[in-house]
C-alpha cells in the first residue's frame, strides 16, 4: 500500500442504504494529490451523500475511506482534515468576515496572536485584503464563495469538497467564477472535491471527472475522454449536447455497424463494447460533428457515410453557437451546429438542407 | 454510539416538555373533572356523582348563559374577523415598506397593555358623562348626554378591541407570504377586484383566518374582565359564573364542572369550525 | 417580619401603616384588599395561610370556619377588649364561638342602607323606591345579598328568622328574585365598586342607590346634598372583625396591629379612612367631624335602635343567595 | 400591485378606513393616559388643569404612583413574577424548539398539538384547574404526612406557575419559527471547522436563536405582567400591579393615580415591544 | 395611423419614474403581429415594469400604450386582452390544474359547459393531456412553467407577456424549455414578449430582441443583428463572450483605427460611427474570431491584421464550445475559442501561441 500515500483521497466499496433507497451504491476511487476532481451527476444520484460521507456526516453501510493513506471511518466530523464548502455557503451571519475565518483556527486551539497573520493572509490569497471587518450580508455572492472557500482553507486542509457551490449564484457571475475557483485550486494546490450537475462546470474546471448515476460511478476520466470517448450511454447522453435515435443493429462490419432506427432510417455508426447484430442500441450524434449544407450545394450522398435529407425548422441563433433544428425525413427534430453570421448565406427555416456526419461521429450503445 | 448519543438528547429535550404538559396542562385538568364529579351532600361531606353538571342541565340559567357567552363570542369573532382582515391586507400587502413595520407595532402596543387597562380606557370614554358624550355634546350632536356603558354593545365592541391584534397578527403573517404575483394574476387573468378576494386571497389565507379565528375566540369566551367591566345589568358571561361558583359561592366542585364544561363547549366550537373550513390545529395555529 | 393584612380596600390607611411601622421597625405591613367573599375563598384555597390577620363581617365566620377550617381561636388576653364597646363584643363572640374558642373581635361598624340626591330624590326612603318608576333609569344597586335582604325586609319578611328554615327562606328568596327582576328595567347599572357608585352619583348620572354608609359620608363631603338613607324597614348593620388565619405566622404582629388601630388617636385616621365607625367605646365621637356631620345628618336615634344585624349565615345560605342572584343577573328585562 | 390602483377613490377610503381603526386601536390608550394629568381627584372629565401630582406627589389624597407603596409594591411583584416566568418558559421553550424542530420520535404530531393547547385554554379554566390540583396535593399531604407545603398554596409559585403553562407555548412557537429558519448545514460547517457539538452550540446555534429568544423574553414578560385571568385565582398575599389595580377600581375607587399607572405601562411595554420587533429584525439582504 | 392595426403592441414615449428613480425612460417601439420579441437587459435595468405597464399594474408617468390600435391607458389591468406569465409563475396552490386555467374562463363568464372542453384542448396543445385533476405541487417544475402558459393562452390574449420565466428552472430543464417556449409560440402564433436577463435565451428564441439599460433601449433588432453589428459598446458587452480592452486612437485610415491599449499593445479595429482621432475607446473582440496557432506553425505576422504571441494558461475544455486562455504581453488574460479532440494535436497549457485577428471583428466604440 506504499502508493496510497501519492492519493489525497480513496474510497473502496463505499455504499450508503436510506432503507431501501441505494444513495450510494459500491462506489471505489482515488484522487491524486494536488488535483482538481468533479462528481457529476444528475439531481438525486447520491453525490451530496457521497460528499457527507467523506465529510464524515454519514456513517457509509459499507466500504472504507481513506485521507492520506489512513482510514477515517472511526474519525468523528470535527476531527478529519477534510473541509467543506456548502451549497449555500453556511457562512456564519453573526460573525464578521474575519471571525467566519477565524473560526476553524480558534476550535484548532491556534494561539490568539497568530490568527489575525493567518486570516489576513488567506484574505490576501483570495484577493480580498479589506474585507475582515465587513458583515456576511454586506459582501456580494461572489466574494462571499470566495470567503467560504478561504474559511476552509486556512485550515490547510487535506481534501477541499465543494458542494454545487454556484448553484446559487446567477448566470454571469456563474461564467466569472467558474473560472476563478480554478485558478483559487491552481494558487493553493489543494485537492479539490467538485460536486456538480452542470456538465459545463465539470468540464472546464476539472482534471479528472467522475459521471455518477443512481449511486455508481458510470465513468472517471478526462474532461476530453468523457466527451470524445463516453464509457455509457448514461454518460454519452450527459456530458455535452446530443442529437439521439434508438435503433436495431442490422449487420457490423469492418467496425462500422448499420443501423435501423424505429423511426426508419438507415444509420451507419461505431459500435460500442457489447453492441452486437439484431441488439437494440442508442445512437449519439453530436450537434457539431453534423453539417448543414443547402440541398443544391451538397454533393450526391456518400454510402460510407451518413446523409439525411430535411428542411430547417428553427435557427436558433446564439452567436458562435449557433444551431438549426432540421425536421429530418420521418419528421423528427435533429439538431445541427451551423455558423450565423447575419450575412445572406444563412440558413433559414424552411431551406432544404442535406445534413452528413461520418460513422465514426455516431456513438452506439447496446440499451 | 450516535445513535446513544442522539436517543440520550432526545429524552433530556422531551423532560422540560413532559413535566410541563402533565403536570401544569394534563393533570390539572383531570383533577378539575375529577373534582367536578365530587358532589356536595353536607358540610365536608362529599359523594362521587354528576350532580354539578344535572345542576347545570336543569337550570336554565347556566346553560343560556353559556350559549350567550358562545353566541356572542362568535359574533366578536366574525367582527373582528372583517374589520381585522382589511386592516391586515393593508399591512401586508399594501404599506409601503417602511411603513408596515410601523403600523404592525402600532397595532402591538394595545397588545401589551393589561385588559384592565383598556376597558378602564373605555370606561373613561363611554361613560353618560365620560368623554365621548360630553364632546359630543360641545359639538351639538346631542343634546342629552348618552350613555354608552353598561350595554352589549359596548360589550361587543370592548371585546372586539381586546382581541382584534389577535386576528390581524396571524393574518399578516399568512398574508405576508403571499406572492403579490398570485394577486396580480388574479387581475391578468380578468378578475375583478370581488372575484380576486373570493377566489384567490381569501383561500390563500384561509390557515391564517381560521388561527385568528380559534384564538380569538378562545380569549373572548374566557375573557372576564371585560364584559364584567363595560356590561349592563343583563350582561352575564360564562367566566363571570365560574368566578362567583369559586369566590362568592366556594362551590369549587360546581366550579369546576363549569370550567370543564366551558372547556368541552369552546372546543366543540373550534372543532366544528375546523371541520367546516377542512383545516387542521397544526397548520394554523401552529404556523404563526 | 413581615404582617400580611387580608382588608377591606380603606381598612389599612397608608398613614397608619407608617405610623405602626415606626412604632415597632422590625414588622413590615403588607395589605392585599378584599371583602367578604373573597377572605374566604382565598383563606380556603390557601388553607388558611398566607395571611396573618383578615377582617370578614361577624356573620361570615362561623360557617366558613366549620367547613373549611380556615382561622385560629384568638388569645383574648393579648388584645385590649377593654376599649371595645361591649355589646358590639359580646356579640360578635355569641356570633363566632365554636367549640368555647373565640374566634373573632369586633373593629368597625356600619350600616348598608340607601343614599339618595336630595335634590333630585326627596321623598326616596325605602329600599322599595329603587324600583320607584319615578326614578326610572336613575337608581342603582350592587347585586349583591344586601339588596336580597333589604328587599325581602320591605317586602315584610324577615329573613334572618329564616335561616333556621331554608325551605321557608328559599321561597322568601324566590319572592325577592321575581321583584328585583321587574325592578331591573328601573335601574341604571349594577355597580361593582365604590368608584362606580360615586361616579354615577356625583355625575348626576343616578339619584339614589343602595350604598354602604361609608360610601355616602364620603359623597356628602363634596355634595351635602348626598345624604345617607336608612331604609324604613332599618338599615343593615354589620360588624367588621379581627380574626387570625389558620396558618398565620405573624400572631404576635397581628395582636400588636389589633391593639394599635384601637387607640382613640389612631381609630379617628381609620374611620376618616374608612367611613365606618370604631366598635370602641365612644366610638360616634372619635370620628373625624366631617364623617361625625354626616352620620347625624343620616340617623336619628330611632335610625339606630331599629339597626339589623346580619345574623350569622348557616352553611347553604351562600349557594341558595348565590343562585338567586345569578338567576337576577341573568333575567333579561330592562 | 396588491390593490388596483385603478380606482383612487376606493384606495383613499382604505385609507380613511385604516386610519379610523387607528384612532379606534389608540382612543382608550390616550383617554387612559391622558387623565393621568388631570389635576382632580377623579378620572374624569371637566378638565381641571395639567398636574404631574399623580406621578409624584407624595402626600395624601394626591398620592403620585411613584409614592405609593402599594402599586410600587404590585410592580414589584409584577417585575419578578415576569422575570421567573419568562426565563422559565423562554428556557423550556428552547428545550422544545430542538424537539419540535430537530427531533425524530413518534407520535409526534400528537405530542406538537399538546403543545399548542394551552395557548386556546381559556385562562380561568388554567387558573382553577392549577388551583384545584395544588390544593388537592397540598391538602392531601397535611392530612396524610401532616406536611404542609406552602409552595402549593396561592402565591408567588403558583402564579408563576400558572402563566407558565401557557406562555411557554407563546415562546415555544416564537423560538421554533427562528429555529426553523436555521440551516442544519451552519452546523455542520462549524463541525467540519473543527468545533466540538458542544462549542457548535454555544458558538452557532444559540447565537442565531438569540434574537428570538430575546424577544420571546420580552413577550412572555410582557404577557405575564399584564395577565388577569389566570393570575386572579392563583394569587397570594404578593399580589402583582394588575390585581392590584383591580382590587383599587373595585374595591377602593379609582383616582387618576391608576391612569398614571396605565400612562407609565402604555410607554414602558411600547418601548419593551419596540425593543423586541428590534433584535427579531434581520440584517437588510444585499 | 392605419398601420398600428399592424402590429399588436405600440408603446410610444412610455416613462416611468419612482420618486428620483428613472425605472424605464422614454422608451418607443411596435410589436409585429405574430411574433416573438425579447426584452434583453442586466438586473434593474426596468424591464418588469415596463411589462407591467403593459399589464396594466403600474401607470405610466408619460407616455402612452397601444395593443391592437387602441390606447389602453384607461383600462383596467383585469380588461386588458394582455395576460403574462409571472417569473415565479404565481399558479394558485389552492386550486387543482384544471381549476386554474378555468379561473380567467370563468371570470371571463364563459358558459360553464363550454369550460371543461376548452381547458382540456388547451391542455392537450401543451401536450399534458391528463394532469387536469393534479394538485399544482405534484407537477414538475417544466410542467408548472407549460400550465402557467395554457392557463394564459386559454384566454386568447392579444399579447403574452412573459418575465423570465426560467429563472426558477435547473439548468437541464432550462436548456429544454428554451427550445420548447419558441415552438409553442409558433404553435399558438400569438405575440409573445419575453423579458430576460440571459443572453442565450433571448437569442435563441425571438425574432427581435431589444437591448434595454438604464431604462432605455440601447438597440432593438433581430439576434443576428445585435451579435454581429452591436450599436453601441453596451450591446457588445453584454450580447455574446468578448475580451475587451480600453484604450486611445493613434489614427484612422481606410476605416481601420489603430488604438494603443492601456496595457500597451496596439490594435487595429474597426471604429465605430463617433470614434476619432485621440478618443478614448473601448475594444472588443470575441473569442471566435480570435485563431489560436501554435508558435512555430504561425507564418509572420501580417501588418494589416492584428497578432499577438503569448502562453497558454489554461484550457476550459466545453466540448465543442471549448476555450483556452492565453496570458499576452501585457499579462492580461486573453480568451479564444479553439477546437479540443482529445488528440495529440491540443493546445496545452504553457504551450506558446500566436493569437490572430481581422481587424473588422475587433468593434471599437467612443467611450
Ligand atoms: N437522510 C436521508 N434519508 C432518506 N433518503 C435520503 C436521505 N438523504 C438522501 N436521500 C436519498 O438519497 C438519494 C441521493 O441523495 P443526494 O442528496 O445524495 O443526491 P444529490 O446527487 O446530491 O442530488 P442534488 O443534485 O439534487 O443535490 C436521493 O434519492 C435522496 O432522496
Ligand atoms: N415600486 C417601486 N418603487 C420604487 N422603485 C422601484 C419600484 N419598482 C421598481 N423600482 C426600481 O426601478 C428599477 C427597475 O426595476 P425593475 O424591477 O423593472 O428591474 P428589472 O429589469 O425587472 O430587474 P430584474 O432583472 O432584477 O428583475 C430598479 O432600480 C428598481 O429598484
Ligand atoms: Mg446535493
Ligand atoms: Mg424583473
Amino acid at each position: 500500500m506504499n502508493d496510497a500515500v501519492e492519493h489525497d483521497l480513496e474510497c473502496t466499496g463505499l455504499s450508503k442504504h436510506f432503507g431501501s433507497v441505494r444513495a450510494v451504491d459500491d462506489v471505489s476511487f482515488r484522487i491524486p494529490k494536488g488535483s482538481f476532481f468533479s462528481i457529476l451527476g444528475p439531481s438525486g444520484c447520491g453525490k451530496t451523500t457521497l460528499m457527507r460521507m467523506i465529510a464524515g456526516f454519514e456513517n457509509p453501510s459499507d466500504g472504507d475511506i481513506h485521507i492520506k493513506g489512513r482510514s477515517v471511518l472511526n474519525i468523528p466530523p470535527n476531527r478529519r482534515n477534510v473541509k467543506m464548502v456548502f451549497q449555500h455557503l453556511a457562512l456564519f451571519p453573526m460573525m464578521n468576515v474575519f471571525e467566519n475565518i477565524a473560526y476553524g483556527l480558534r476550535c484548532a486551539g491556534t494561539p490568539k496572536s497568530e490568527i489575525p497573520q493567518k486570516v489576513n493572509d488567506v484574505l490576501e490569497r483570495i484577493a480580498l485584503p479589506d474585507v475582515g471587518n465587513r458583515e456576511i450580508h454586506q459582501l456580494s455572492g461572489g466574494q462571499k464563495q470566495r470567503i467560504a472557500i478561504a474559511r476552509c482553507m486556512v485550515l490547510d486542509p487535506d481534501v477541499l469538497l465543494l458542494d454545487e457551490p454556484l448553484g446559487a449564484l446567477d448566470l454571469k457571475l456563474r461564467e466569472a467564477m467558474k473560472i476563478e475557483l480554478k485558478l483559487l485550486q491552481h494558487q493553493f494546490n489543494t485537492t479539490f472535491i467538485y460536486i456538480t450537475h452542470d456538465q459545463s462546470e465539470a468540464l472546464v474546471m476539472s482534471d479528472n471527472v467522475a459521471v455518477m448515476n443512481e449511486g455508481r460511478f458510470e465513468q472517471v476520466g478526462k474532461p476530453e475522454e468523457l466527451y470524445h470517448k463516453p464509457a455509457t450511454s448514461f454518460v454519452a447522453g450527459f456530458v455535452g449536447d446530443s442529437n439521439r435515435w434508438a435503433g436495431k443493429v442490422e449487420q457490423i462490419s469492418d467496425g462500422v455497424a448499420k443501423v435501423a432506427t424505429e423511426a426508419g432510417l438507415s444509420i451507419l455508426c461505431k459500435p460500442q463494447a457489447g453492441v452486437e447484430k439484431g441488439a437494440p442500441v442508442s445512437i449519439f450524434v453530436r450537434p457539431e460533428f453534423i453539417a448543414a449544407q443547402r440541398a443544391g450545394e451538397a454533393g450526391p450522398p456518400d454510402a460510407n457515410s451518413n446523409a439525411l435529407a430535411g428542411k430547417v425548422d428553427s435557427v436558433l441563433f446564439n452567436g458562435a453557437n449557433s444551431r438549426i433544428l432540421v425536421r429530418g425525413p420521418s419528421s423528427e427534430l435533429i439538431e445541427a451546429d451551423v455558423v450565423v453570421t447575419g450575412g445572406t448565406s444563412d440558413l433559414r427555416p424552411g431551406d432544404a438542407v442535406q445534413l452528413n456526419w461520418a460513422p465514426e461521429q455516431a456513438m452506439c450503445y447496446a440499451r | 454510539m450516535q445513535g446513544d448519543v442522539k436517543r440520550l438528547s432526545l429524552i433530556l429535550l422531551f423532560a422540560p416538555f413532559a413535566l410541563w404538559i402533565v403536570l401544569l396542562i394534563i393533570l390539572p385538568h383531570l383533577g378539575m373533572v375529577y373534582l367536578s364529579l365530587r358532589e356536595k351532600v353536607a358540610p365536608r361531606v362529599y359523594e362521587f356523582g354528576f350532580g354539578n353538571y344535572i345542576d347545570f342541565i336543569q337550570e336554565p340559567i347556566y346553560w343560556n348563559t353559556l350559549l350567550r357567552t358562545g353566541s356572542m363570542s362568535i359574533l366578536v369573532t366574525v367582527l373582528a374577523l372583517l374589520i381585522g382582515f382589511p386592516i391586515a391586507y393593508y399591512i401586508a400587502k399594501i404599506a409601503g415598506r417602511r411603513s408596515r413595520g410601523a403600523l404592525f407595532l402600532l397595532c402591538l402596543i394595545p397588545l401589551w397593555v393589561s385588559d384592565l387597562i383598556r376597558a378602564f380606557g373605555w370606561i373613561l370614554l363611554l361613560r353618560e358623562t365620560g368623554v365621548i358624550s360630553t364632546s359630543l355634546q360641545k359639538v351639538g350632536l346631542i343634546s342629552e348626554p348618552v350613555e354608552f356603558l353598561y350595554n352589549d354593545a359596548t360589550v361587543i365592541v370592548g371585546l372586539v378591541y381586546t382581541v382584534i391584534l389577535f386576528m390581524i397578527v396571524p393574518l399578516v403573517s399568512t398574508l405576508d407570504g403571499m406572492d403579490d404575483a398570485m394577486v396580480e394574476a388574479g387581475y391578468n387573468l380578468g378578475g375583478s377586484g370581488p372575484t380576486v378576494l373570493r377566489r384567490i386571497i381569501i383561500p390563500y389565507a384561509m390557515p391564517g383566518i381560521v388561527a385568528g379565528c380559534i384564538v380569538v375566540f378562545m380569549l373572548t369566551a374566557g375573557s372576564y374582565l371585560t364584559p364584567i367591566l363595560l356590561g349592563g345589568k343583563n350582561s352575564s358571561w360564562f367566566t363571570e359564573q365560574i368566578y362567583d361558583q369559586f369566590i362568592t359561592r366556594f362551590n369549587w366542585e360546581s366550579g369546576a364542572a363549569f370550567g370543564f364544561l366551558l372547556l368541552a363547549f369552546t372546543s366543540l366550537v373550534v372543532w366544528a369550525g375546523l371541520r367546516l373550513t377542512g383545516q387542521n390545529l397544526a397548520n394554523t395555529v401552529a404556523k404563526n | 417580619e413581615t404582617l400580611r393584612l387580608l382588608t377591606w380596600g380603606s381598612y389599612a390607611p397608608e398613614e397608619l401603616i407608617q405610623k405602626f411601622e415606626e412604632e415597632y421597625p422590625d414588622i413590615d405591613v403588607e395589605v392585599t384588599f378584599s371583602n367578604n367573599e373573597e377572605m374566604i375563598a382565598k383563606l380556603r384555597a390557601t388553607g388558611g395561610a398566607g395571611f396573618d390577620l383578615a377582617q370578614p363581617s361577624h356573620d361570615r365566620i362561623y360557617a366558613a370556619q366549620l367547613e373549611y377550617d380556615i382561622y385560629k381561636p384568638l388569645d383574648l388576653s393579648k388584645i385590649d377588649t377593654s376599649v371595645m364597646e361591649s355589646t358590639h363584643l359580646e356579640g360578635v363572640k355569641a356570633n363566632t364561638t365554636i367549640d368555647g374558642e373565640v374566634y373573632a373581635v369586633p373593629h368597625q361598624w356600619g350600616t348598608s342602607g340607601l343614599m339618595k340626591n336630595k335634590a333630585m330624590a326627596a321623598d326616596f326612603n325605602g329600599w322599595d323606591d329603587l324600583c320607584d318608576s319615578q326614578y326610572a333609569g336613575k337608581t342603582s344597586m350592587r347585586l349583591k345579598r344586601t339588596i336580597l335582604l333589604g328587599t325581602a325586609f320591605a317586602m315584610g319578611h324577615d329573613p334572618f328568622a329564616a335561616y333556621s328554615d331554608l325551605d321557608k327562606y328559599q321561597s322568601i328568596l324566590d319572592e325577592v328574585s321575581e321583584e328585583l327582576i321587574a325592578c331591573k328595567s328601573n335601574i341604571k347599572a349594577y355597580w361593582q365598586g365604590g368608584d362606580d357608585l360615586s361616579a354615577m352619583m356625583l355625575s348626576g348620572e343616578i339619584v339614589a342607590s343602595e350604598t354602604w354608609d361609608s360610601t355616602a359620608y364620603k359623597l356628602y363631603a363634596q355634595n351635602p346634598d348626598i345624604v345617607f338613607v336608612p331604609p324604613e324597614t332599618g338599615a343593615l348593620a354589620w360588624i367588621d372583625t379581627f380574626a387570625l388565619p389558620a396558618k398565620g405566622k405573624a400572631d404576635d404582629a397581628a395582636y400588636k396591629w389589633i391593639n394599635f388601630v384601637l387607640r382613640p388617636e389612631n381609630v379617628t385616621i381609620m374611620s376618616g379612612s374608612t367611613g365606618a365607625i370604631a366598635a370602641v367605646n365612644g366610638g360616634l365621637d372619635l370620628l373625624p367631624e366631617d364623617k361625625k356631620n354626616a352620620v347625624n345628618a343620616a340617623f336619628t336615634p330611632e335610625d339606630i335602635a331599629n339597626l339589623k344585624f346580619f345574623a350569622n349565615i348557616p352553611p347553604g345560605v351562600e349557594d341558595m343567595e348565590g343562585k338567586a342572584l345569578e338567576k337576577i343577573k341573568a333575567a333579561t328585562g330592562g | 400591485m396588491a390593490v388596483s390602483t385603478h380606482n383612487k377613490g376606493f384606495l383613499l377610503g382604505y385609507r380613511l378606513y385604516v386610519g379610523a381603526f387607528f384612532v379606534f386601536l389608540a382612543a382608550p390608550l390616550i383617554a387612559a393616559g391622558t387623565f393621568a394629568f388631570n389635576d382632580s381627584l377623579f378620572p374624569a372629565l371637566p378638565w381641571q388643569g395639567f398636574t404631574l401630582d399623580w406621578f409624584f406627589n407624595d402626600t395624601e389624597p394626591k398620592l403620585g404612583m411613584f409614592h405609593d407603596r402599594r402599586l410600587l409594591r404590585g410592580l414589584y411583584y409584577s417585575g419578578v413574577i415576569g422575570v421567573l416566568v419568562a426565563s422559565l418558559s423562554v428556557f423550556v421553550a428552547t428545550c422544545n424548539a430542538f424537539l419540535f424542530v430537530r427531533g425524530e420520535f413518534p407520535a409526534k404530531n400528537f405530542f406538537y398539538i399538546l403543545m399548542i393547547l394551552p395557548l386556546v385554554i381559556p385562562g380561568v379554566i388554567l387558573g382553577i384547574s392549577i388551583l384545584v390540583m395544588a390544593s388537592n396535593i397540598a391538602n392531601g399531604m397535611e392530612d396524610s404526612f401532616n406536611i404542609e407545603i406552602e409552595m402549593l398554596r396561592p402565591g408567588l409559585p403558583l402564579v408563576v406557575l400558572g402563566q407558565f403553562s401557557f406562555i411557554t407555548t407563546i415562546t415555544s412557537l416564537v423560538i421554533s419559527a427562528r429555529l426553523k429558519k436555521f440551516d442544519t448545514s451552519m452546523e455542520e460547517a462549524a463541525l467540519n471547522l473543527g468545533a466540538t457539538r458542544a462549542r457548535v452550540l454555544r458558538t452557532v446555534t444559540l447565537p442565531f436563536l438569540r434574537p428570538a429568544i430575546i424577544a420571546a423574553w420580552i413577550v412572555a414578560f410582557l404577557v405575564s405582567f399584564e395577565n388577569f385571568n389566570t393570575t386572579l385565582f392563583l394569587v397570594g398575599s404578593e399580589a402583582p400591579l394588575t390585581i392590584t389595580m383591580f382590587d383599587r377600581m373595585a374595591k377602593v375607587g379609582s383616582t387618576p393615580v391608576l391612569n398614571a399607572v396605565s400612562f407609565f405601562l402604555i410607554i414602558g411595554s411600547g418601548l419593551l415591544a419596540l425593543v423586541s420587533v428590534l433584535v427579531q429584525r434581520d440584517p437588510p439582504e444585499t
